[in-house]
């Protein structure tokens, strides 16, 4: 950290000036979220690696113009410490930011978000706050490979103590890290690199008062329950299936914990037949536990079983053919809607 | 192993220091006997015989200083000021502990005391206090944070990543090695390799010194040089040489296995009461004054503690968020 | 590691020359098994902190008088480095078992076990071998607050290229710790720590061909999915239900990854009646994947929902009134029998 | 940096030597290539400028030792005799790559050449190789392992995890660090406090030293000396000082934003081929001669690589387990 004074107050690529609602891609989203936020708190600081130069999905670009190197922190690759510098500056009364490019990396921050950050709070009998932000890049991202391809949701939703996101639009995004950055128990972000790039309506708006979940297209014949990336899968299989005359729900799950079970049961008791879309495999995956939620809540009205559609459960392969294999398509998801649609016990 | 000019203290500061070590001392045995109780529970990590670590460094902080410990951590604790009979009773689990009974003796917590937090995870509370430090620099405070560990830590990579961080961005914070010769059964020297901690750190741009830490005063004076120092953004790294008398924890006897009784004795003669009273001509009367104040002040915390109630159920999901 | 030559074989506590079958605790079966296993192959070699005093739980106490220091090295306390070596020791033609004494140490040695162990083979196209194994105490002590007391299940056994075994008895402990010390690819052994100190009988027998399920308890009208503890668990409130007429299956997974679909298939479709119990909460923790087989693979055949029993979503409490909340205890199985024998859509 | 007494070299030695860093400098061209034209996939990080570091490591060891690498390993594989072909079939994800394409240029390994493979989580080779050496000592083998990692490596605590059990069991391995200036965009000096990673590794018991990594006859000559030492149980680190002619990966400029146009120029005028050249007096034939032999190399390895069938759906699910 320098002492350099910030420049002058120019505004991030993401943004600043440009008419409301506007658009900007999903990484803009963050970085405008970002920089609105900071505006407004003086104690957010970001903590990552090439965090200044924005590198490498932008989310936090043109940030260190306007806000100063003291407040944009390059870190240098040590993932234990700057989590854990996370959590300490969050218990010493600021809010940071912390980014960890991809989910792989974040093994290496684990104990220090888990055993710390989202404990402190409870072991301290309620005395310490850990306002600590975490955003982390999940998913594949095109043959990146097994070590650069991870989905953490289901073991990260699953710590008693962190709040797990899942935004699937740029607004969602814009909307997850505004709500966050007023917490004042730890936050994490998961952030889908399919995402980044994709462009969506934006309004820079105020803070909203929670983040639970998403109809992103009401149907009436069957629900897919699914979060990030899943969302834009899942609107894909039901534009294929309208035109069969299937009129397929889409609730995506902005907040994974939290789990907003209330408007899962709502879904699915009006529609009666349940797909739960995710990126890991059903088992010890994500898939497993929305589905345990279908079904506890619908039990009595569900005119098939709950189906679940995940990932391969393989280390992520990196030639292009190979992983296309590994993660839910839209069609994939279109078949699973007919076999959903066709039952009879 | 610096030897240091021993400061001149006058009969107050060390009768005081005098005191609060022999708090710690009284608390520990209580805490111990408190386990063979059934009061006290799962385990429990005393430092009998650190003593002087702990009220050296501490007692040279201001109050707005802050501290984060390590599993050994009573001694910090009540050097930072939390009340005895609040640490007592979230040893025995009771609701007035300072943690109500959540944490227990591996994560007391005390914030209004700048007793940050307990992390039993070894090495854990090091980055945690760099972050502190961060934090205090952001906010233009020129208070310090002082993390406390064990020579069983210094094998962490996380120290030497913090390490680099505070010599980089010039943290306001003390790295304070409790240096005790064994983490559980393994010696320094199985564990360690190299010229030690001291030497590791100036490698990472933090100065250190290595000093004796069964002598109060000399904790004290390295401390104070240290804070001082950290303050203007000269991170600083000290170990402290002293010994635990008792067993690593609740069960594991003073030796037998992995060090023998003559080691024990050799290093019980340096006792840090024993080492201050004399260094500083305390003389018997007082020490002994100052004794039996701390023995009253423990009975007190244990009648304290075992009158507060348990934590009702309700209190069991209360506090995970806010 | 020193270069003394071991001393002259003495037995460990645990067993060698006892009578067979004999009675041993699960610790000592552990031990006992490592024991035989290094006796027949010299690659074997323990890595852990203070593996040679057999600290903290007796599981490898007396081998370094059998075996050397060579074999039974204590390790600093570096958990990263010491699962990386492990990794590369296996890569390297040794068969390294890796100690955890508490689960929340693991998540230091997360990333070389995640990212190196479970990946190597498939991230070489099938060259490398790894054959890991690293032992993880889990579960509650009793008081050993919220570091000290987690479960891993879940998130181990959802990572590709990782055998997770959760053995509930003596026998287990050691058939499970034989065979993964013949594997080629890493196995994790998750070791219940209230588990350590049971005793049960003990056959010190070959090498067991598999690891798969096992039925602790035959019974028509209900199946219990469990593993490791949960087993001693179910066990009682099969006891208690059997009292009024009830006859409870309870069916140990013995192995997590890969599961036992069809031991599980074989007996839920049998019962009709499932309950699925784990320390872990529900959501996002393992009850939830049992819940999702026993779903799928017999709701056909369900007399009622299939149930879930878990942990509460809380960091462990110190305070042992308040800890003995958070596991699910064989009055609450024996209450969520009943629910389902009572059960009528 | 030490200044090393040049070794003599003959005049084959050096012939070979520039031979194989001609070969990886037109691979990594080709790699290059094949990113922009859509055959290799993800990303590619290229070392162009770095080849002395690879070759003048890797070509004192014996076959029968091995190497572990990182994110920008292309060197490393085709030093310790990777077959060309077989890697960039690996670039390109087909059937005949090394790694059966589902590895790529991050993941290639060949363990029959030694090559055990390449991490990307930086700093995790570390560890690995550490571990690998472990092996070698127990097997009672006198082989050694080396783990290559950049200066980015040098902040990640694993390595003095490493270097600790590396000195304290006295392992045959070698710790070797490509300072190439940079973590992508961040320069060394905003992420390393100190004395520089040699002086942080004798800290921790391990000889080390600071060398001139643009001459492949200076590391050479360093690499023997260390390989004889971690064979006897000395384990060692060195740190090579080198540049990446190019950007961090596929996109990145190889100038303008962290780094100027001026600094790249001043380092290519250090280009490892043209220093082995002048030393040794190889001669413009013979460069070009050992050039367009490295060139008609790499071309029948692209095309074998692009002839190389893709793997089909089956191999998806083999090799996860045996
Ligand atoms: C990461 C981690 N690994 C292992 C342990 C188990 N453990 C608890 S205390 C201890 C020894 C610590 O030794 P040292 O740091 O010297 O402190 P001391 O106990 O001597 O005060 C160990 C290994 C732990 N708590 N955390
Ligand atoms: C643990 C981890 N953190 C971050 C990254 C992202 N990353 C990939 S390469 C790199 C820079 C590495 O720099 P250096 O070690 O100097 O190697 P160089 O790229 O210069 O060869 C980073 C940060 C990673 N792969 N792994
Ligand atoms: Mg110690
Ligand atoms: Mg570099």
């Amino acid at each position: 950290m320098t002492t350099t004074t910030p420049a002058a107050a120019t505004a991030p690529d993401a943004a600043p000036g440009a008419a409301q609602p506007a658009t900007a891609t999903f990484a803009a989203a963050l970085c405008a979220a970002q920089h609105d936020a900071m505006r407004l708190d003086e104690t957010i600081v970001l903590l990552g690696q090439d965090v200044r130069a924005g590198f490498p999905f932008g989310a936090t670009k043109g940030l260190v113009d306007v806000f100063g190197p003291d407040r944009v922190v390059n870190t240098p690759i040590s993932e234990a410490a700057t989590m854990g510098c996370g959590v300490g500056a969050a218990l010493g009364g600021i809010r940071p930011v912390v980014e960890v490019d991809f989910a792989g990396f974040l093994l290496l921050g684990l104990d220090q978000l888990v055993n710390n950050g989202a404990k402190l709070r409870y072991m301290s009998g309620g005395q310490a706050s850990v306002p600590l932000v975490v955003r982390v890049g999940q998913g594949p991202l095109g043959s990146f490979a097994a070590q650069h391809s991870q989905t953490q949701h289901a073991y990260l939703a699953g710590i008693p103590g962190l709040t797990v996101l899942a935004p699937a639009t740029a607004q969602q995004a814009y909307d997850a890290m505004r709500w966050a950055l007023v917490q004042d128990d730890p936050v994490v972000l998961l952030e889908d690199m399919r995402l980044y790039r994709r462009g969506g309506p934006l309004t820079r708006g105020p803070v909203p008062g929670s983040v639970t979940s998403t109809v992103h297209r009401p149907g009436t014949d069957l629900t897919i329950l699914t979060f990030g990336h899943g969302v834009v899968t899942a609107l894909q299989a039901a534009q294929e299936v309208a035109a069969r005359g299937i009129d397929v729900e889409v609730l995506g799950l902005d907040s994974l914990n939290p789990l907003d079970v209330a408007g899962v049961a709502r879904s699915v008791r009006r529609t009666g037949r349940v797909l739960c879309l995710a990126d890991d495999p059903p088992l010890f995956g994500t898939a497993a536990t929305l589905s345990l939620v279908a079904t506890t809540e619908a039990h009595d009205v569900l005119r098939a079983p709950v189906l679940s559609l995940g990932g391969r459960a393989v280390p992520t392969p990196y030639t292009p053919g190979l992983e296309a294999l590994v993660y839910p398509t839209p069609g994939a998801a279109a078949e699973a809607i007919t076999t959903l649609m066709k039952w009879t016990d | 192993m610096t030897t240091p000019t021993r400061p001149a203290v006058d009969r107050r500061t060390a009768a005081a220091m005098y005191g609060t070590m022999a708090l710690i001392r009284r608390f520990e045995q209580a805490a111990y006997r408190g386990y063979e109780q059934g009061e006290v529970h799962g385990t429990v990590h005393v430092g009998i015989g650190q003593e002087a670590v702990a009220v050296g460094m501490i007692g040279a902080l201001r109050e707005t200083d802050s501290v984060l410990s390590h599993h050994r951590g009573h001694a910090h604790a009540l050097a930072k000021g939390v009340p005895p009979e609040r640490l007592m009773a979230e040893l025995y689990g009771r609701s007035d502990g300072v943690s109500r009974g959540k944490g227990g003796s591996m994560h007391a917590t005390d914030l209004r005391r700048g007793f940050l937090g307990t992390m039993a995870i070894v090495g854990s509370s090091i980055p945690v206090a760099t972050g502190v430090a961060l934090a205090n620099k952001v906010r233009g405070r020129d208070d310090v944070c002082v993390a406390f560990f064990g020579d069983g830590a210094v094998n962490q990579g996380v120290l030497y990543e913090s390490l680099n961080l505070a010599a980089l961005w010039r943290l306001p914070v003390i790295f304070v090695c409790e240096n005790n010769s064994y983490a559980i059964t393994t010696a320094v020297g199985d564990a360690t390799a190299g010229p030690g901690v001291a030497a590791r750190a100036e490698a990472f741009g933090v100065q250190a010194e290595t000093i004796d830490g069964q002598d109060v005063l000399a904790v004290r004076e390295a401390a104070e040089r240290m804070i001082e120092g950290a303050r203007a953004g000269r991170p600083a790294l000290v170990e402290c040489l002293t010994y635990r008398f008792m067993g690593h924890s609740r069960g594991d006897p003073a030796h037998g296995v992995y060090r023998d009784k003559e080691e024990v004795e050799l290093w019980q003669r340096r006792d840090p009461l024993r080492v201050l009273a004399e260094h500083a001509g305390l003389g018997d009367d007082l020490a002994a004054e100052l004794t039996a104040e701390a023995r009253e002040r423990v009975r007190a915390a244990v009648e304290f503690a075992g009158r507060s109630p348990v934590p009702g159920p309700a209190a069991l999901m209360e506090d995970i968020v806010k």
